[in-house]
């Protein structure tokens, strides 16, 4: 197959970029953003050239591209390796990136080249890594090589969330960042290590990968369970759905991590701290995207296990509405954007958790168009505001900026899920999958609890959705800036255009409310993923769900169309109370009527606090403890047997009085003491 | 090849006899003029014939198996690998002090009782190293020390000198009474003083108690003259007041000369077989070995002065020696744990005597005895400081030296003897070493000079014999190996 | 009839005995030459009495070279004691103490 | 072939060469000549052709036996060679020195001649540590190492430069003793049965059970004895908790370059010697007392990583982050799983070019700010953008950053130690260590953030400019490698493998 011999190019091309930008971006045009563009615009015809190939036809493509690490002969060892994996999945998950990434390196050229901002090369270096890994990531072929890209894009958070090095937020923001997501990489590497030792090794692809290994190794499996799996969980002492939920939630442990799931989504808000476009790309398409991408590629394995299942909906569900209700009371605009990302990222979870893969990786992809479009458009307003986010210095910019009015616009119709903006369709579908899933399996308690959360959730979506779009781009103009904002120009409207065109129409790539009416095989997206690599497609994880996790979808009466009624009406009660409380041309500050409520959500429940608390006053103490104890105790020891030594030398020195006699008396001393022992002993007297 | 007369064996001790006297007679040839010159060429000449024979019998084998040790004047003297050794040591050791004495005593009078006592002494100490008979040993050890009492004393203005020396001959006094009550008690249990006769009638003594009794005196004896334990009561203070030169050559030829004496008796007259039912020695030079390296190395660990660092130390090396003997367990292997305390004397005599040579070299100019009186010293003379870091990282068992070779065949030979005690008495003490030593180090490489000192003038002899002892202090860590076969093939022979 | 070796033995002890006793109790420096002098002679009497108990010369022999060695020890301590009394005004062996601990 | 006689002949002619240089020239002339000693240690990897385990009857490579002298019955040979462990860390000493003589350019300022001079005797030791074979030699070489750290430390260091420096040489030379009578136990051990004090011959004749009761101790607590002294011997070079004190005092007194040497090798003659020694010849001991040492690894992981959270010395953070490394190192050696012992030593390569290139890093933004202390100064990244730039990659590899050394070297331990059946409750033993990476993460990122970004601040008379290209030159150069070992760690860990597999059997 020729055509994927280029595969690996696809991220290479940024890495080419990255290398230009950091050694020769002061010499290059526009800073290193040409060459970014030109290798992301390649990454994205080369991924659509992927995607049309695998939909002609072709079958998924695996590659070991390279061996690291290669196990010595004769030894029970295993070898480490880059490989890619091309797949329905991976394919539409490679466009995604690259054409976020395309049209954020587009929008630079506006908010950062136009505004002067200094050291562009490191910017536009820190851009072409972050894509090369987010493209690495997305095409690996196993879960080290996984979790060593997920790591990159960890550091690239770190690296442009804190491009602004000078001031002391973006530069904490960065830290906290990368430490969060930090934490729960380590269970992801532990999860990682365990999946070695369990397997031997860490593909995902194949009758010899670790997710068929494990399907053969179930109880009820019809294939024999491997030698090696076997004699790992005699080790371990756990039977093979204990041990695989054990290393499922350490796996879990990374994706709550990056995907900002509580309770370690406190990193995501600060990191706004970062440039408006790097926000855009690492909420669309690249960090917090890598961790639900993470479940669905090793979907086949959390399938195994309800447990892990139930957990992923739970907190999916929780953290939807959870995070919608602290995005109720922010004021500045990315606040609001960004507590709605990880709302949206628990809906994603819920899904998934809820049987839902289909439905997941929609949402994915339809929150990346309009997640993208929001936090552009939040960036063109940011241009025209000088800077200034807070809305209630806003108002009224639907006249002055008609094309972000507009765009933005329609990516608030997708967020709030209004028919028929794509939000909408993904939307229905996660929460129609959790629901079917949750009255028709045994124990399908944890996942109608998270449908009530994620539907309970659909109305403050709507609320604060709207909320931000009146209050920044309606009423009255509350600031001098406000009524002259600054323009912007070509480069930043363009992408919001593309943007905006998808976030209003990508929904038609699988309509599953009205599934009924359009036939089942008019469900793009579904047919798509079902038709994947063998053992890694939508059909098998549905077996898989029903063996072993007892998933069953219940027949509802009205089909999908009910539920689908359902959120509608209550993002649409949402969008009216966002009317009634915002929609004049003073609206006031309704929000403060919730009093110390407000306060509380201000102030994310205090969960930052928490986490402050515990690094400032928990951790730091015991390690100053441990200082002292080291110094005093450890290193004391050490020192106190030097001074007991000298001063033990100073009492010998004692002895040497000077006096001769004194010496001849204890010579003699000596020899008598010398011969009372020895006569004692030797029985001479 | 001619075949020398058996009398010759013992050529290299009347080598330095014959030059005691030839400086006499020059002497008293020509008494009053300054002929420090002469007397200093001769006493070298005299003693680098002296050891040229030894080094010429050691090769050729006198004495050494495979042949029978030479035994003379009724088996009174015996000349065998270990007697050549250790007069090759006695005689390294004198040359260096000669070498240094040159220019130490370059305003002395009376130089030439100066160089002919140091040669008498160094005759004594060559004759104890052949000694076959408790009378022997008793003369020959007495001849080495009266000697010794005059050239502690020999600065006759110098109240440190005198009181070193007083004490120094009153403490020698005492030990030499207890040692020769030893042999008379040794003499009255078995009736002999031949060391192969005493051993012989060791084994059905009547009287084990007096046995007993004198062989623990007789040792007091030996300790004295290696100031151990409880007999090294004189060795600071004399070491710190006597001339430096004849501070190294008591604390390296004198020692050396004490501990052959004491090997020979104990492993020859006194064999654990023949006195199994009276003493067990090797359990009291175990006790001795630890108190003298313990209080030693401790006492030496605190001092303000460099040259009773040195003299402590001089101490605590005895008690290292002492393991040659004190692992001398029936299950060890006997040649090689007496290999090397030999073999670290050797060393030792070089290292410790450059070391005491580097402090008569400061007392030339005058610098002070105090630690931080050699502060910044590197920077006026650096060779002289690199010589003496070598001497002194070598005697704290780092491989600069043979140092480092010789206290880790100790370490060895207490392992192999299974006294896991005298081991960690070493590592301790070792440990406590390298810190004093090093304190010496620092002064001179670390610390900044106040800015006072000024040295006048490189005395030749005294970086002569700095240099040497340095060369072959260094050497000795390749070049162990001869050292250390011969040491065991001399030990060998008698065990 | 002979003595019995034993008395000997008693009697040389005492001797030795005597001159410790003296050396540990006298500080005037002849007072202590004199005392080893005792201490030696406490050696020569074993040597001569077990040299005739053995019946052979050896320890007899031995006792005169002990005595040639008290004398030359004594005329090397006299030296020293001169000098001392030079340097220090006085022949107390416990005066001179400079060097110490 | 003489290459090993070579390198070790021509840098310690290249030392006195240089002590005898003057000063103005002595840095030069000592990097250039250490080029040598590095093209040959670079040769000899180019040219490698050994297998196997040095002291498992491997083939070695450049190897030569020399009788030097025979005493009680046991020869002691110029006995030197390379196999796949000691090779890897030959090439770190030489290429680290060299770098370590650039960055002293700057700070070096007194006494050149001699520092440099001292620098090369220190490589020269060093090389000797891992090539020598004979136990007698390799203790020469093992001792010599002190003595000139003691005057690098002693006479070029900070304000408490002889405390440190006498603390380093006493605790360390005790535990070299201690460790010199758990060898001997096991030499007098084995009896008649040895002939030399060759260390394979020593190892198999451990392993073969030769071993003879010594002075009525039975072999079983022959062996018990001997691997508690050696270990106790080695844990303080390498340095595992509670002997560690040393660590901190020598590296912040110790000057930049000498930091670099110390961290970047010393530490790895301790976990080379535990390699050789404990976990070679006493292998049975050590598998029996696997639930201790791990334990010990882990300990040493948590607790040097908290003690590095309590630090606001920059090169403090980085000599208690060292010690928490090396706990890996332990853990991985212990585990004895192909990937826990090839990590392990994978790990002394990669931890001997992170840690050098932090000390080297903090050194730069030493030589302008003339201050480590976080709190004295914030936002040097404004001055230094490429010192900066790359301390910030250095902090991520000493993280595990993948595509760094340390990551590749960290996971393997980590999979290695996982799946370990000779260590009781390895994987809940493992997971513990990894928390490390967690806390590295969050000290050093604090460090970085309180110290190179924010706004510029810093209280000095002169101005901040960037560093000389000497200085920055060094860090880059490890980076690469850092990049490059983590890219490819083949390049050691295929040979590392090799030699480390005879180790995971039984018998000789």
């Amino acid at each position: 197959m020729a055509v994927f011999d280029y595969a690996p190019a696809i991220a290479v091309l940024p890495l080419a970029a990255f290398a230009l930008a950091l050694f020769g971006g002061r010499y290059l045009p526009k800073r290193g953003a040409i060459a970014g563009i030109a290798a992301t615009g390649g990454s994205l015809v080369l991924s659509l050239w992927m995607l049309v190939t695998i939909a002609l036809g072709a079958d998924p493509h695996q590659q070991t591209l390279y061996t690291f690490v290669a196990g010595a002969d004769g030894v029970a060892s295993v070898d480490l390796s880059f490989g890619i994996f091309i797949d329905q999945l991976s394919a539409l998950m490679l466009v995604i990136v690259s054409l976020i990434s395309l049209l954020v390196h587009v929008f630079s050229l506006g908010y950062m080249n136009d505004e002067g901002e200094t050291g562009l090369p490191r910017y536009y270096a820190g851009l072409g890594l972050f894509t090369f890994s987010m493209l690495a990531f997305v095409f690996s072929d196993n879960l080290l090589m996984s979790f060593m890209f997920f790591e990159l894009v960890g550091l690239c958070s770190f690296l442009l969330i804190g491009f602004w090095f000078r001031d002391d937020a973006p530069s904490s923001a960065a830290k906290k960042a990368f430490l969060v997501t930090r934490f729960g990489d380590y269970f992801f590497l532990i999860g990682v290590v365990a999946v070695f030792a369990t397997f031997g090794t860490t593909a995902f692809v194949g009758e010899e990968s670790f997710i068929a290994m494990a399907e053969h190794a179930m109880p009820g499996s019809e294939a024999a369970v491997p030698g090696v799996v076997s004699d790992w969980l005699g080790v371990v002492g756990l039977s093979a759905s204990q041990w695989f939920t054990v290393v499922g939630l350490l796996v879990l442990g990374g994706v709550i991590g990056k995907s900002a799931q509580f309770p370690l989504h406190t990193w995501l808000p600060d990191a706004m701290e970062g440039p408006t476009p790097v926000s855009a790309l690492i909420h669309a398409a690249t960090m917090v995207a890598a961790g639900v991408y993470l479940v669905a590629r090793m979907y086949g394995f959390y399938a195994l296990s309800p447990t892990a299942l139930g957990i992923i909906a739970l907190v999916g569900g929780f953290t939807a509405l959870f995070a919608a209700t602290m995005a109720l009371v922010k004021q500045e605009l990315k606040q609001v954007l960004a507590y709605s990302t990880i709302s949206q990222y628990g809906y994603m979870m819920l899904a998934l958790g809820g049987g839902g893969y289909v439905a997941a990786v929609f949402h994915l992809t339809t929150h990346a168009a309009f997640k993208a479009l929001l936090f552009l458009g939040a960036g063109s307003v940011i241009i025209a505001m000088h800077h200034n986010e807070n809305m209630w210095d806003m108002g009224g910019l639907k006249d002055r900026m008609p094309v972000t009015y507009a765009t933005f616009l329609a990516g608030s119709l997708a967020l709030a899920g209004v028919f028929p903006f794509a939000g909408f369709w993904s939307k229905d579908e996660v929460l129609f999958e959790t629901l079917v899933h949750g009255l028709g399996s045994t124990g399908g308690t944890l996942l109608l609890l998270g449908y009530a959360f994620g539907l309970l959730a659909v109305v403050f979506t709507a609320l604060y959705t709207f909320r931000m779009v009146f209050l920044t781009f309606h009423g009255d103009a509350r600031t001098d800036t406000a009524e002259d904002p600054e323009p912007v120009r070509w480069n930043v409207k363009l992408p919001l255009a593309v943007l905006g065109v998808l976030a209003t129409v990508v929904g038609v790539i699988n309509l599953g409310a009205v599934k009924k009416i359009i036939g089942e095989s008019n469900l793009f997206l579904h047919e798509w993923l079902f038709h994947g690599a063998e053992g890694l497609n939508g059909e098998h994880y549905e077996e898989l769900l029903h063996d072993f996790a007892g998933y069953t979808a219940a027949e509802l009466p009205g089909g999908p169309l009910a539920p689908a009624a359902v959120s509608l009406g209550l993002a649409l009660v949402g969008v009216g109370l966002a009317y009634r409380l915002y929609g004049g041309a003073d609206p006031d500050p309704h929000m403060l009527k919730l009093g110390s409520v407000r306060t509380t959500l201000m102030n994310n429940y205090y969960l930052d606090e928490f986490q402050v608390w515990l690094a400032m006053s928990v951790t730091a103490p015991v390690a100053r403890v441990a200082d002292t104890f080291d110094q005093g105790i450890v290193d004391g020891v050490v020192n106190g047997i030097s001074s007991v030594s000298l001063l033990s030398g100073d009492r010998f020195r004692e002895i040497q009085t000077g006096i001769v006699t004194n010496y001849a008396a204890l010579l003699t001393l000596g020899l008598t003491l010398l011969v009372l022992v020895f006569a004692l002993a030797g029985g001479w007297f | 090849m001619v075949q020398l007369p058996v009398w010759t064996a013992i050529a290299p001790t009347v080598i330095l006899a014959l030059t005691v006297l030839l400086l006499l007679v020059v002497d008293s040839i020509n008494p009053d003029e300054d002929s420090g010159n002469l007397l200093a060429v001769m006493a070298v000449i005299g003693t680098v014939t002296s050891i040229a024979v030894t080094g010429w019998y050691l090769l050729a084998g006198t004495g050494q198996p495979p042949t029978d040790p030479v035994l003379l004047f009724a088996d009174a003297i015996v000349v065998d690998g270990m007697s050549l050794f250790f007069t090759a040591l006695v005689g390294s050791v004198v040359v260096l002090i000669v070498l240094a004495s040159y220019d130490y005593l370059a305003d002395h009078p009376y130089q030439a009782e100066y160089y002919s006592l140091v040669m008498l002494a160094a005759t004594g100490m060559s004759l104890m190293a052949s000694a076959n008979s408790l009378a022997t040993a008793f003369v020959s050890l007495e001849l080495a020390s009266l000697p010794s009492f005059a050239l502690v004393a020999s600065l006759k203005h110098n109240r440190g000198s005198v009181e070193a020396g007083l004490k120094y001959f009153l403490i020698g006094a005492l030990s030499s009474a207890v040692f020769a009550f030893g042999i008379s008690l040794v003499f009255a249990a078995g009736g002999s003083l031949g060391f192969a006769d005493v051993a012989a009638a060791a084994a059905d003594t009547s009287l084990p108690g007096v046995l007993g009794l004198g062989i623990l005196f007789v040792a007091g004896g030996f300790a004295y003259k290696t100031a151990s334990v409880p007999f090294h009561f004189w060795a600071p203070d004399a070491y710190e007041g006597a001339p430096s030169p004849i501070s190294a050559f008591l604390s390296s030829a004198s020692k050396a000369a004490g501990f052959v004496l004491l090997f020979r008796v104990f492993v020859e007259a006194f064999p654990q077989t023949a006195v199994a039912g009276t003493i067990d020695w090797v359990l009291a030079f175990q006790v001795l070995a630890v108190v003298t390296m313990t209080v030693g190395n401790f006492a030496a660990a605190t001092q303000e002065n460099v040259k009773r660092m040195l003299a402590y130390s001089s101490v605590g090396h005895a008690g290292y020696v002492l393991i040659a003997v004190a692992a001398l367990t029936t299950d060890a292997n006997r040649s090689f744990v007496l290999g090397s305390g030999m073999a670290h004397l050797l060393v030792y005599g070089f290292m410790n005597t450059g070391a005491f040579l580097f402090i008569a070299l400061t007392e030339y100019w005058d610098v002070g005895r105090t630690f931080e009186d050699f502060n910044g010293l590197a920077k006026q003379a650096p060779f002289a400081c690199a010589a003496m870091t070598v001497f002194l990282f070598s005697l704290a068992g780092l491989p600069f030296g043979g140092g480092f070779l010789s206290k880790f065949y100790l370490l060895m030979a207490s392992v192999n003897g299974g006294v896991l005690l005298l081991a960690v008495a070493l590592v301790v003490n070792s440990a406590l070493s390298l810190y004093y030593y090093s304190r010496v180090v620092r002064a001179m490489w670390l610390e900044e000079p106040d800015g006072t000192l000024e040295i006048q003038g490189y005395p030749t002899g005294l970086y002569a014999a700095i240099a040497v002892a340095a060369v072959m202090t260094v050497l000795l860590l390749p070049a162990f190996g001869p050292v250390a076969e011969m040491a065991n093939a001399a030990a060998s022979a008698i065990v | 009839m002979a003595i019995q070796p034993q008395f000997y033995l008693l009697l040389s002890a005492g001797v030795f005995c005597a001159g410790l006793f003296g050396v540990l109790t006298r500080s005037n420096a002849l007072m202590f030459l004199m005392s080893v002098e005792l201490m030696l002679n406490a050696a020569n009497i074993n040597f001569v009495a077990f040299s005739f108990y053995y019946g052979n010369v050896t320890g007899q022999v031995f006792s005169l070279f002990v005595m040639g060695l008290a004398a030359a020890e004594v005329a090397v301590g006299i030296g020293i004691i001169l000098v001392l009394y030079r340097n220090f005004g006085d022949i107390d062996v416990t005066g001179p103490v400079t060097m110490r601990r | 072939m003489v290459l090993v006689e070579g390198l070790i002949g021509v840098t310690l002619v290249s030392a006195f060469a240089v002590i005898f240089a003057p000063d103005r020239y002595a840095g030069k002339l000592a990097t250039g000549l250490s080029l040598i000693p590095l093209a040959g240690s670079l040769f000899m990897y180019a040219n490698f052709a050994g297998s196997g385990n040095a002291l498992l009857g491997g083939d070695l490579a450049y190897e030569t036996t020399v009788t030097w002298f025979e005493v009680g019955g046991y020869g002691l040979n110029w006995h030197v060679g390379v196999d796949g462990i000691s090779l890897p860390l030959l090439v770190l000493t030489t290429i680290l020195t060299t770098l370590a003589l650039v960055s002293s350019w700057t700070p070096i300022d007194d006494r050149e001649s001699q520092f440099y001079g001292l620098m090369l005797l220190l490589e020269v030791a060093l090389i000797g540590v891992f090539t020598a074979l004979d136990f007698f030699l390799w203790f020469v070489f093992w001792e010599g190492v002190l003595i000139p750290m003691y005057f690098l430390i002693g006479v070029w260091g900070g304000p408490r430069r002889k405390y440190a420096a006498i603390k380093f040489l006493v605790y360390t030379n005790v535990a070299s003793l201690i460790m010199f009578i758990g060898l001997f136990a096991l030499v007098f051990g084995l009896g008649d049965s040895l002939t030399s004090l060759d260390i394979p011959a020593i190892a198999q004749g451990v392993r073969g059970g030769e071993l003879g009761a010594l002075a009525g101790v039975q072999p079983e607590t022959l062996k018990l004895g001997a691997f508690l002294a050696m270990f106790a011997g080695f844990a303080v070079k390498v340095p595992v908790v509670p002997f560690h004190t040393w660590l901190p005092d020598a590296h912040v007194e110790a000057p930049t370059p000498v930091s670099v040497v110390l961290a970047g090798v010393l530490l790895k003659m301790g976990t080379y010697a535990l390699l050789r020694f404990n976990f070679t010849m006493l292998a049975d001991v050590a598998r029996d007392l696997a639930l201790p040492i791990a334990a010990i690894g882990v300990l040493s992981v948590i607790y040097g990583a908290m003690l590095a959270l309590a630090q606001r010395d920059l090169k403090r953070v980085v000599a208690y982050s060292s010690i928490s490394s090396m706990g890996y190192v332990v853990l991985g050696l212990v585990a004895f799983t192909p990937h826990g012992m090839g990590g392990a030593t994978f790990q002394m390569i990669s931890h001997g070019l992170i840690s050098g290139l932090m000390f080297m890093a903090v050194g730069v933004i030493y030589n302008a700010s003339h201050t480590r202390m976080v709190g004295d100064m914030s936002g040097m990244a404004d001055r230094m953008p490429w010192t900066v730039g790359i301390f910030v990659a250095a902090a991520f590899g000493y993280m595990g950053l993948p595509l760094m050394s340390g990551f590749a070297a960290e996971v393997l331990v980590f999979i290695g130690s996982f799946q370990s059946t000779v260590i009781p409750f390895a994987t809940v033993l493992t997971a513990l260590a990894m928390f490390g990476i967690v806390v590295v993460a969050g000290y050093l990122l604090w460090a970085m953030q309180r110290t190179l970004f924010g706004s510029y601040s810093l209280e000095t008379d002169y101005e901040v400019g960037r560093a000389p290209v000497h200085d920055v030159a060094p860090l880059a150069v490890l980076l690469v490698l850092v990049i490059t070992l983590g890219v490819a760690p083949d390049l050691f860990y295929a040979m590392i493998q090799d030699a480390v597999d005879p180790l995971l059997g039984g018998g000789v």
